[in-house]
């Protein structure tokens, strides 16, 4: 029973995305900025956006946690590519919505994935760290030097 | 490996069943179980002889007061002090420092320097900075080597006629060092500092005698030593003690009082601001107690075995061990190669199998390390080899899950 | 006097005997006794789940860090705090006033005016002592009525825009005035000062509610609301507390640490530093869903009753009443003329009657009254009508000894 | 039983000297001096003897306690009235021997009254403080104006 609980939440594509993480460094020429910590157990990231028109252009990011934590931030990235910053704030959302409390599944796609971190209340945090550190991104413009604005 | 203590009997947490398995308690740095000797005697006092302290003339009164005196007088030999006056009762390790930092801190003036080790629990590293902020004095870190022992020559070097305060811990929580007291205390006073030393980890694993050290200060916390919480030890030398101020204030430590000034109450009271952690005390008296009842040399030897027997068993995995290997408690701490502490963490859980993950308080020893966290298992003389068997088959699950 | 809430077989303690009679304990305000549930939360605690807080991923310790959160949770509510944030563990009153003290204290200036009132136990009088002495602060100490009530008129002209913090008892442990808590904190907040409320001796009696009250700082001993011993609570404004630098460091309190600096965690762990008092924190907790268990109207109006025979029965014998006789919880203060209160004590405790006597950690208040000690019976909801008829039964054979 | 035991500590003797202390009021041209406090129950008393030629041939007390430690206080300066220096600290040697421990109590006098007192732990020290400040005075001399010398 602990083992399917185990295997419910450290799934195949939770594996892969925390050994090869998407969209992993740095982003040179960024216009938002987020940055997310838990220094209870260390994990620690930055995420870097570049927004054009009101759209998430590329996405980047740095740290080191989990693999929850670090495969939440790696899939993260690959969803938010390419779309609105209100599309954004809308998945991030649903998905803490989802995972805090008993909110849907249905829009989140792949991000489903997570659900079995709920059987791990402490490991919750882990997975909601990156998308945290989205919404500040998203609140907080970094204004890049004026040859770039 | 003929010996087994064979303590669990004693100890009813670690006779629980955790997630189907018998509990593994491997965080026996953080907080060790109480003895049933210890949680009766705490059961009784609440449930037929709860009262104050001090002031009472009635029965529970006077009773409460014998047994704290008596928890007193106990550490007092437990430790070897000279003197009752010499063990303030406090919290915990962390206000022990904090009081000293706070009182003898106020002795200190700028240019003064304070000297610790870099492989201090934060609770050894933080008062010290917010003294140096507060009066200008300068704090300065002894390296250790790669393998984790203190670099004495850079510490003999650091000293100088500057140095008020050396303070360091007795065993590292973190990697299990036990440190060359008695060699450092020595050089320190060559120079003319006091000394602290932080015995949070120490009192569980060996026999610690204050006199022998000639240190200054000692503290260390009920709840690491099969007491209580919220209750700690800091001794202190008398003549030291008597010139420092008061830290908190309030009832019991006061001699007079009237809006213009007061005098304060003599030794140990004058360190001890209101009502104390009464059931705490006697709680931790009781412990004192057990321990007495050990052999320290056999337990000792004994944890080696268990820490000879971890470090070999572990030295088979694919695992990076941190810190030294020799001359230490039986704290190993360890990364599993490519996967994180925490996972490694939960999934020991989901064996029953509680060992703790993270930076363990010690933030610049992880840095020096260059790791942002391990996996620490710390054993007591209540473990034995099926716990370290059940460590192994736990982290050959983890590379099972998680590759 | 028909209600009798007859709670006594809640708490072991009280069913005890003591010197061949039933325990007639009335040293509540020193330490109340516990219920039986508080006894065995701890208990089973100890026994079956003991684990450290806040840095484990293994279960023991997922489970103490949500049975302390939990806790947390219910002092909030219970003091209708507006957040968790605002609830801070300490080991006491004691040590909630000396936080303030040294933590709000760093920001105030030499010339500033800090006021408390002449009913002041030791524990909120020297911490503003020594504060002043540190920062060149001025104690201000508004008088009482002979009737042992705050001159309110005094207390508004010692009132300016000098004034930084104004910190009272809520209730008297020595004589049991009621303070006027809200009218004073309306006076002080004109004038921009801060407030601290001693309540200590008020959340066992009456419903206390901080954001009605609208005070700064608020403070109690989980000892004497019928939780353990090393464990109590500073609630402070959110703003105020964030604005404050922190009073203990180490371990827990942290963000991050380096050895040239450290940053500091957000509320409320910047100022818990160390390892909590956690079986002490869970106790308290459930301290307090007993408390909520009970209805404070109820209990307001049956210990007036108390009170009331109390006053009027000691009325009838050669006795002084010592401060109010109305507004006031039930505490009563009193002498037995030509009899020196250790005495009595002696001989009340050979009657199996717990009282307290002496100066009560109130020696200005003591010496305003001209009295080197006082004869205290401090009542809870749990005492009945007997227990009075008790303490009279004994007052007369004090008499009988002592002429 | 507790009657007895009371009984026993109440003696008609200590009463009476607690209602009627001997020798109660400051001693003009005093030559020693010693001060007994007790400040959990907020015993406090003076002393003050004059001393010639190595006999104390005067003392007084000031201060309130308890029955015990007045009736105590009282009973003392009857007893060092007229004894020498080396006298009277045998006396009170004796006499804290027999109260603290199981010392003999032949040689007390009316002294031996205080027996009871040892069935009260907690009053023990009612009767040794003006002993200890008896003998805090005996080493600390005060010099009194020249005059006086
Ligand atoms: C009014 C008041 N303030 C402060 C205190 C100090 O509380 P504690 O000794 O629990 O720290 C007490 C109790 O002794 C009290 O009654
Ligand atoms: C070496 C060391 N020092 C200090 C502390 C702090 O002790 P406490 O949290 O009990 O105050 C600890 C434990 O956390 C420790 O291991």
């Amino acid at each position: 029973m602990d083992n399917d609980r185990l295997r419910a939440m450290y799934q195949e594509m939770i594996l892969e995305h925390n050994k090869s993480p998407r969209n992993f460094g740095p982003l040179e020429g960024h216009t938002h900025y987020g940055h997310g910590k838990n220094p209870l157990c260390g994990d620690d990231y930055e995420f870097y956006l570049e927004v054009k028109n009101d759209v998430i252009e590329r996405v980047g990011f740095t740290g080191d946690g989990c693999a929850i934590s670090k495969s939440s931030a790696s899939m993260l990235t690959t969803m938010v590519k390419g779309k609105s910053i209100e599309d954004a704030r809308k998945l991030s959302e649903t998905f803490l919505e989802f995972i805090l409390n008993e909110g849907p599944k249905e829009s989140l796609g792949k991000l489903k994935i997570f659900e079995g971190v709920k059987q791990f209340p402490v490991r919750v945090k882990c997975a909601t760290l990156s998308w945290r550190a989205l919404e500040q991104a998203l609140l907080k413009t970094k204004h890049i030097a004026s040859t770039e604005a | 490996m003929t010996t087994m203590l064979n303590k669990k009997v004693d100890f009813p947490v670690l006779n629980t069943t955790m997630r189907g398995n018998d509990l593994v308690y491997l965080d026996n740095a953080a907080t060790t179980q109480k003895p049933k000797s210890v949680l009766e005697t705490m059961n009784h006092f609440l449930t037929k002889e709860n009262g104050t302290v001090n002031r009472g003339v009635y029965f529970l009164s006077q009773e409460a007061t014998k047994k704290c005196d008596d928890s007193r007088k106990s550490i007092q030999l437990f430790l070897n002090a000279a003197s009752e006056k010499e063990i303030i009762f406090v919290k915990g390790t962390t206000e022990a420092i904090n009081l000293v930092a706070y009182s003898y801190g106020e002795l200190l003036k700028a240019g003064d320097e304070i000297l610790i080790t870099e492989l201090e629990h934060h609770a050894n590293i933080v008062p010290w900075q917010q003294l140096c902020l507060r009066r200008g004095c300068i704090l300065k870190v002894a390296p250790i080597t790669d393998d984790g022992h203190l670099d004495l020559n850079e510490f003999k070097k650091l000293l100088s006629s500057k140095t008020k305060l050396v303070s360091f811990c007795h065993i590292s929580n973190s990697i299990g060092t036990i440190n060359p007291a008695k060699e450092m205390i020595k050089l320190a006073k060559e120079v003319g500092a006091k000394v602290m030393i932080d015995g949070a980890q120490a009192v569980s694993h060996l026999k610690v005698d204050v006199q022998d050290l000639d240190c200054d200060f000692y503290a260390f916390s009920g709840h690491k030593c099969f007491g209580p919480t919220g209750i700690g030890v800091l001794y202190g030398k008398e003549a030291l003690l008597e010139k420092m101020p008061p830290f908190m204030t309030g009832g019991d430590m006061i001699e007079t009082v009237s809006f213009q000034s007061s005098s304060f109450a003599e030794l140990p009271r004058k360190f001890e601001a209101g009502t104390p952690a009464i059931v705490e005390i006697i709680g931790l008296g009781e412990a004192i107690k057990y321990m007495n009842s050990l052999d320290f040399t056999e337990i000792q030897e004994y944890e080696q075995k268990l820490l000879n027997l971890a470090q070999e068993k572990l030295g088979e995995l694919d695992v990076r061990l941190i810190g030294p290997t020799h001359t230490k408690a039986a704290i190993v701490s360890f990364v599993v190669n490519g996967v994180h502490a925490h996972d490694v963490g939960t999934i020991l859980d989901m064996e029953g199998i509680a060992v703790r993950v993270g930076h363990h308080c010690t933030q610049p020893l992880m840095k020096r390390y260059k790791v942002s966290s391990t996996i620490r298992a710390s054993f007591c003389f209540y473990n034995n080899m099926d716990d370290v068997d059940a460590l192994v088959r736990g982290l050959k699950k983890v590379r099972e899950f998680l590759g």
